[in-house]
């Protein structure tokens, strides 16, 4: 009965931090979620620096590299979690199949886990500790507006082609902008990245040497830096190219606006979040907020983000809250048996329709970098600061 | 009625490009607000509703902006009545010239000018140090008063210029106390003035974004909510929020210009035949 | 009672607060600027990095320069304008209640949140906007106007938008304590309405404009939100260095170009105040 | 120095919205002539002034200087020249940069300008002062500058509003001499509105008296104050008793009555000693209340004070019957 | 009513600063007298006026009411009460409600105070006003609220700086008797500043003329005006000439000069009409400006007019010698 009076309070981007989620928590489970809803500074600023003013941190996992040195987050028992063995690849041992290979950047895994409570660096595998339960992640790549194109695209280099020029935009959110990057240049083959998810300072110079370029030749039309202005840059037409997050790209189609994530050959960058615990929580409200997480693995809210084009961290759990049509279009890249509509009803797709980039695992197979914090983060930090004022 | 030189009408024409001008965004606000169902932030419209005001009132996908709200009403009035009561006090005490008033003053002076985020950063770091809890009802509100209370106390020293000494002088002649001077002339005299601190109080409160930016704590106020909420997919309901907005002002100030008109009639009536006679 | 210890009683609210959230948090920010950082968190230390690196980059010079070029740029143009304005209001309005009126009239947008009144300019001033389709309706232009939006021309629209204001309130303020005998006098000198403009009341709407200039320098020199959001994030001031800064932690690096900004900030007043006396000018 | 122009008001009207501040009024000022005028608060004194200097535009009639009707035409075209009450100095310029205002306007260059201005400031006896702020003068200093620029123009006729109201009695009566000589020197129009009766007959050499809006009489001061057409003069300049006699209303001097063994008896209502006379009122049995002026000697040597019995006698020729 | 009370002041001194507006002053009110301070601008009149009613503090020296110092008390508990230049009428309350006010201070119930507040308004005439703001009534009839308010604290001593001098002219007179009267019913001390040395000699019992932060002279009306002196005063109260005869200055009335065939010779200068009489100023061969008073009639049996000559002729023995 005293669950009912806990209130435990989570910030996060606007991605994740729905009402909905909260609504279903005091529905599922009685106690009270707090949705703050913040921009991506505020949600690490908020997670290093004010400890006292969250219980449940929902970050994502570059955010966690910075963060968890402030010992400001504690670590969670994996033995609690029901579904832990049930959550993919990616987040415990870094790999989506036996197989696969490893993606450069900051990949969730290699943030995932400490060696013991308490620690302040990473373990460099799986332990029983784990830093961020894995909610949400995404493989994402270029929006375009086809309609506005009018050919196919199919490389990262397509960003810095003079025809887009005053057309096309990148996010000014320097550890995901700077992936970006790497990969045009990558693409363009002006730079060999050793390992562009840890450049060194050269490669960062040079990095950001074609992209002041480009900008003062007039390449980019804006910067954008929340969810909303990349759906308005796109929507009105500002942008025909983007680095963009796939439901802005749905946001967009919802329009009515054809808009498409479109797949490239040198694949995919990839983020991912997670929910942390504040290190402050204890007792009671510590055990709601393991009932909460095993709440969110369960499936209710891996579909609701699945609907939206995210990913769940344990798919197989989700399958149960979709429609056999959502889960092939969403998951299987199978064709949309009959209209594909979010969770708030917003028609997304019609039938016979695809999902850009097919199946989880053509997706999630060919990311090749994730969002990173480097070990000269401070050094780009300063060099984007620059590349924003050029 | 007098002829009006050509002088006015093109200044007359001048000032309304300016106020349209100021209106640009809010008209712009205004059509937006009433777009379709599946409309979105930008032109063109997808069909016209008023739908986004009804989602107004409902349960947002992201955010609380009812609460948003209730705090930035509640902070806006803290902050409204405190600039007040501070302003008036000061006001007050930099009519004698005590030691160190020079000092305060440009203190005071350098609280206007000082760029908003340094007070922001600056009290996020102390609290941070210190180890206190932010939050919007303690270091918000005072990131806020370094704001609002020199614009408070500019505005008192315009009405103590115009104050007329010989007021308080008779008052005093009279055996009121200095509170009672304060209390039954002082401030009664200068009550409309008062009326307009607290309303430029209010406002500054109510739209302030930087100063609250890190010294907000976990609770969101307005601006913060609306600033977190262009993070997700926004919706025209801001916009929505944004006509509401404008449409209440324009009653409030409606309702303050008839109050003003009708108080002119009665006593332009009541005192109609002043003067005749001595 | 002394007139000093009422006046510091009197004075206590203001000066506890100025104390509380104005000196320290000042003296803080000048402590930190010394400070080293991690990439999560700030130690105490005394080094010049933070200015050795801030002075050391071209690129510090750059947007302090444009910095400057905002302040000066939207100054010129809130005095062309709230002169303007506060010379119609207070000059050709005749009835208070018309002025007073107009003036709340003026005030009405700024009740509606910055940030939603910013996002609004998007689809006015954008490539589809309500600006171009109408000026290529009227057949003025052929292709939309890029620089409409994410330009300098839209930062400074938005400062011009958002702080003339604050130059109409302080001249019209002085305006409204000009004797109209003086401009009769004027007249009955022959002066031209230009010449009484020129050689009466600008001279004596000196102070008023001082003060307009103060709250405008200061507001945009300390902007950080317009420039980000006008320029698509294209272009930088002090204002965004700092809030890039602290959005990524980096509060001593953030701090140090504080100190700096404050100090301009400080000196640019300082030089304006001496034209003029604030208290005995409201 | 320059003469001869005269200014004429014709069916001079001035009416703000319902409120008629001037009424038809009809007027001929003759040349060189310092005329005053005078009448209650609210009469249209004011208006009429600010009419002719073009600062208030006509509602009906027209204003003819030297022949020519200047109602449309711009202050500064007028050739005339207003002295403002509060003076209107410019408080940015300087005494000369104040009188030299209009030579700027006109674009003639700073020497000459200055010289100009010098040789007015002379005329006005401030030459010392001219680096001086308006501020830094005293109210007759800067009355003698705003004078100084008023002339600068050489307008044909100057207007004064209410020109010494501002200043002390001592310095009142010091600047009356002031301008009573410039106007004599300059041989121009001088127009100047007063309350104060004692003013005009001082200085005018005719005396106009408004009151709601028209004319009541004008004419030289001795013969508006010795001969007041009606009621409202004789009270309005003073000195005179409105009495009712053989049940017409007649005036009568104050000086023109003594205290006498017999006449009408009244009792004494109030003693004003007023250094070289004494005024004494003293109701009448009609109620009426009549006041005497009494040479000081004489009044002290049988001293009334109030609640005695007097008799009020006077020489019957001096009575003047009024017409309204 | 109440009388008895008296108002000295001992060697009382005022600084601001270096300035000393007020020069250890010695003098005593006599009880129920009608005073009025005169003298020029700057003088130390308000200073003094503001010592005694305690809106200033004293420098040195002490002001005693009825043989006890009052000087370090608030003005209300010293039994003053002050009536302000401009009224200084509460702007928000109702005609009575400013009367009533120091009674509301006190805490007496709204019937009781409004009652009294009746009653002075009555006092003053006014009684039909009560429901007012003062905005709406004319500038007398503030001025009578004024009165109302300040005494409806039964003050000992009614403390007046220049009451009347926003008033027009016309009206300053009808106030002056009202408030002689006022007085009069009262029996308390009236001490009133005035610019004016007509409105002094007119209404005072005493006159304390100053000048330089110091009391040149004081005294009743008659005496000060007929007897100045020093020259300073001579000047000051007007209708006297101060000229050098043997090495002497003395004082001469300027109504005691009359033009004859023998006398002084000297150039007519200005000549001022002024109702009964004619002013006529006129310089001596030995550069001293002499001016006369003359009854109009006599003058204008033989006008002159500026420029001729003149003798001036007066019985020696009314030749005053000053002291100063
Ligand atoms: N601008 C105006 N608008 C409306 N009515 C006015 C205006 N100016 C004057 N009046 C009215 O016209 C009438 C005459 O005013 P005017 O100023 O000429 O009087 P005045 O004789 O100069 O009075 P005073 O001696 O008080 O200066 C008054 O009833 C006044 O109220
Ligand atoms: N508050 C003050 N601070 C400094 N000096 C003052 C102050 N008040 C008056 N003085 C000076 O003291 C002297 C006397 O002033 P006071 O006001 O008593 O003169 P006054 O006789 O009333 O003159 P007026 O007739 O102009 O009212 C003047 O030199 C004046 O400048
Ligand atoms: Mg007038
Ligand atoms: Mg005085």
């Amino acid at each position: 009965q005293d669950t009912k009076n806990i209130v435990l309070r989570q910030f996060g981007t606007g991605v994740s931090n729905l009402n909905d989620v909260a609504n279903k928590v005091k529905e599922d489970l009685g106690f009270t979620l707090e949705m703050t809803a913040l921009d991506s500074d505020s949600v690490t600023q908020r997670a290093a620096t004010q400890p006292d003013s969250f219980d449940i941190a929902d970050i994502e996992y570059w955010i966690c590299k910075k963060v968890w040195p402030t010992g400001n987050l504690q670590a969670m028992d994996t033995s609690k979690i029901a579904n832990y063995d049930k959550i993919v690849g990616i987040f415990r041992s870094g790999k989506l199949t036996p197989d696969s290979e490893i993606a450069q950047g900051t990949a969730p895994h290699t943030v995932g886990f400490i060696p013991e409570p308490g620690a302040k660096t990473f373990a460099d595998e799986e332990t029983n500790w784990m830093t961020l339960i894995p909610t949400i992640y995404n493989a994402d790549t270029l929006g375009i507006r086809p309609d506005l194109i009018g050919r196919p695209i199919e490389s990262w280099t397509e960003l810095l082609n003079p025809e887009f020029k005053g057309k096309a935009s990148i996010l000014d959110i320097s550890s995901i902008g700077i992936m970006d990057m790497a990969m045009v240049c990558e693409a363009m083959g002006e730079i060999q990245y050793g390992d562009k998810g840890n450049m060194t300072k050269e490669e960062i110079d040079a990095t950001f040497a074609i992209f002041t370029e480009a900008k003062r030749n007039g390449q980019f039309r804006a910067f954008w830096k929340t969810f909303d202005e990349s759906v308005n840059l796109m929507a009105s037409g500002e942008v025909v190219i983007q680095s963009m997050w796939s439901p802005a790209i749905t946001a967009v189609k919802s329009r009515g606006i054809p808009c498409v994530y479109q797949p490239l050959k040198e694949g995919y960058r990839s983020w991912g979040g997670g929910i942390g615990l504040s290190s402050s929580l204890s007792g009671m409200e510590l055990d709601a907020a393991y009932e909460y997480i095993n709440w969110y693995l369960s499936g209710w809210v891996g579909g609701y983000l699945m609907r939206q084009g995210y990913y769940s961290a344990v798919p197989e759990t989700s399958k149960e809250f979709m429609s056999e049509n959502e889960w092939g279009y969403w998951f299987e890249g199978k064709e949309a048996t009959d209209v594909i509509t979010s969770p708030t009803g917003d028609k997304l797709a019609e039938a016979g329709e695809v999902r850009d980039g097919g199946s989880f695992y053509d997706r999630m197979g060919s990311v090749a970098c994730w969002n990173a914090v480097m070990d000269e983060n401070q050094y780009m930090v300063r060099k984007w600061n620059e590349f924003i004022a050029a | 009625m007098e002829k009006r030189p050509i002088s006015f009408y093109v200044l007359a024409a001048f000032f309304c490009l300016f106020v349209l001008f100021l209106y640009g965004p809010t008209i712009t606000i205004g059509i937006l607000s009433f777009q379709g169902p599946q409309g979105g932030l930008t032109f063109p419209m997808r069909g016209v509703s008023v739908h986004w005001f009804r989602d107004l009132f409902q349960e947002q996908a992201v955010g609380d902006i009812w609460g948003a709200f209730r705090r930035s009403l509640g902070l806006g009035l803290m902050v409204m009545v405190t600039t007040v009561v501070v302003s008036v006090m000061a006001g007050l005490a930099f009519r004698k010239r005590f030691v160190g008033s020079g000092l305060l003053f440009y203190v005071a002076i350098t609280s206007l000018v000082i760029p908003s985020i340094l007070i922001s950063l600056g009290i996020g770091l102390i609290f941070n140090q210190l180890g206190l809890k932010v939050h919007w009802a303690t270091s918000g509100f005072g990131a806020q008063l370094t704001w609002t209370l020199p614009f408070g106390l500019l505005i008192m020293f315009a009405v103590f210029n115009r104050f007329d000494k010989s007021y308080e002088e008779a008052a005093r002649d009279q055996g009121a106390t200095s509170w009672q001077t304060i209390r039954h002339v002082v401030l009664p005299i200068i009550a409309p003035s008062l009326i307009g601190v607290a309303l430029f109080g209010f406002t500054l409160s109510y739209d302030e974004f930087a100063r609250t930016l890190l010294t907000a704590g976990s609770y969101n106020t307005l601006p913060l909510e609306v600033f977190g909420m262009t993070t997700n997919v926004t919706s025209p309901v801001i916009y929505a929020l944004g006509t509401l907005t404008t449409l209440f002002s324009f009653a409030i100030i409606g309702v303050f210009l008839l109050g003003a008109w009708v108080m002119a009639k009665r006593r332009a009536r009541l005192g109609s035949d002043a003067g005749k006679g001595v | 009672m002394s007139p000093d210890v009422l006046g510091w009683l009197q004075a206590a609210p203001l000066s506890v607060v100025m104390i509380g959230f104005l000196l320290a948090p000042i003296v803080m920010i000048v402590i930190v600027s010394f400070w080293g950082a991690t990439e999560f968190s700030i130690y105490p230390d005394f080094q010049l990095d933070n200015y050795a690196f801030l002075f050391g980059s071209e690129v510090t010079y750059r947007v302090f320069f444009a910095t400057f070029k905002y302040a000066a740029i939207t100054w010129a143009l809130t005095l062309a304008i709230g002169f303007t304005v506060a010379y119609f209001l207070a000059f050709h309005v005749r009835s208070q209640t018309m002025q007073i009126a107009l003036f709340l009239l003026c005030t009405i947008p700024f009740w509606t949140s910055n940030i939603i009144r910013m996002i609004s300019w998007i689809p006015f001033l954008g490539r589809n906007g309500i600006a171009n389709s109408t000026l290529i309706d009227w057949g003025l232009i052929d292709e939309p106007l890029e620089w409409l939006l994410y330009s300098d021309f839209s930062v400074i629209l938005a400062f011009v938008h958002l702080y003339t204001l604050f130059m109409v309130v302080p001249i019209f303020n002085t305006m409204m304590r000009i004797d109209g005998s003086l401009l009769e006098a004027a007249r009955d000198n022959g002066a031209s309405g230009f010449q009484t403009l020129r050689h009466v009341i600008l001279p004596l709407t000196k102070p008023g404009i001082m003060i307009g200039t103060i709250f405008v320098v200061t507001l945009v020199m300390g902007d950080f939100i317009t420039v980000r959001f006008m320029s698509g994030s294209q272009r930088a001031n002090v204002g965004r260095l700092i809030s890039n800064d602290i959005s990524l932690l980096q509060y001593p690096s953030a701090a140090a170009t504080a100190v700096i900004l404050l100090l301009t900030v400080l000196m640019v007043i300082g030089i304006l105040l001496r034209f003029v006396n604030i208290r005995k000018e409201l | 120095m320059r003469t001869g122009y005269d200014l004429e008001l014709v069916h001079l009207t001035k009416r703000y919205g319902d409120t008629v501040a001037v009424h038809d009024i009809n007027h001929v000022f003759a040349p060189a002539s310092y005329v005053c005028l005078l009448g209650p608060s609210g009469c249209g004194k004011s208006s009429t002034l600010r009419m002719i200097a073009g600062h208030e535009s006509v509602s009906e009639g027209s204003i003819l200087l030297d022949g020519t009707d200047v109602s449309g035409l711009s202050p500064a075209q007028r050739g005339t020249a207003m002295m403002f009450q509060n003076y209107a100095l410019f408080p940015h310029l300087s005494v000369r940069d104040n009188v030299a205002f209009s030579q700027r306007m006109k674009g003639v260059d700073k020497a000459t300008r200055h010289k100009k201005a010098d040789e007015m400031l002379d005329l006005v006896q401030m030459s010392s002062f001219g680096d001086r702020l308006p501020a830094q003068l005293s109210g007759g200093q800067q009355q003698r500058v705003a004078l100084a620029r008023a002339l600068i123009t050489q307008p044909k006729v100057l207007l004064l509003d209410e020109p010494l109201s501002a200043l002390d009695p001592f310095l009142r009566i010091q600047m009356r001499v002031e301008l009573k000589r410039i106007q004599r020197e300059l041989g121009i129009i001088f127009i100047h509105v007063t309350h104060g009766q004692d003013e005009a007959l001082a200085l005018a050499d005719e005396v106009v008296v408004m009151n709601n809006a028209v004319i009541e009489q004008s004419g030289p001061p001795r013969e508006v104050w010795g001969a007041p057409k009606t009621e409202f003069v004789a009270r309005f300049m003073g000195g005179h008793n409105v009495i009712s006699l053989n049940g017409h209303k007649v005036a009568l001097r104050a000086d023109e009555i003594s205290l006498g063994e017999a006449g009408l008896p009244a009792t004494v209502v109030a003693v004003e000693y007023q250094g070289a006379t004494v005024a004494l009122s003293a109701r009448t049995e009609a109620g009426e209340e009549v006041f005497a002026v009494l040479p000081e000697d004489a009044f002290f040597k049988a001293p009334k004070s109030p609640g005695e019995t007097v008799s009020l006698a006077w020489d019957e020729g001096r009575v003047h019957r009024l017409q309204a």
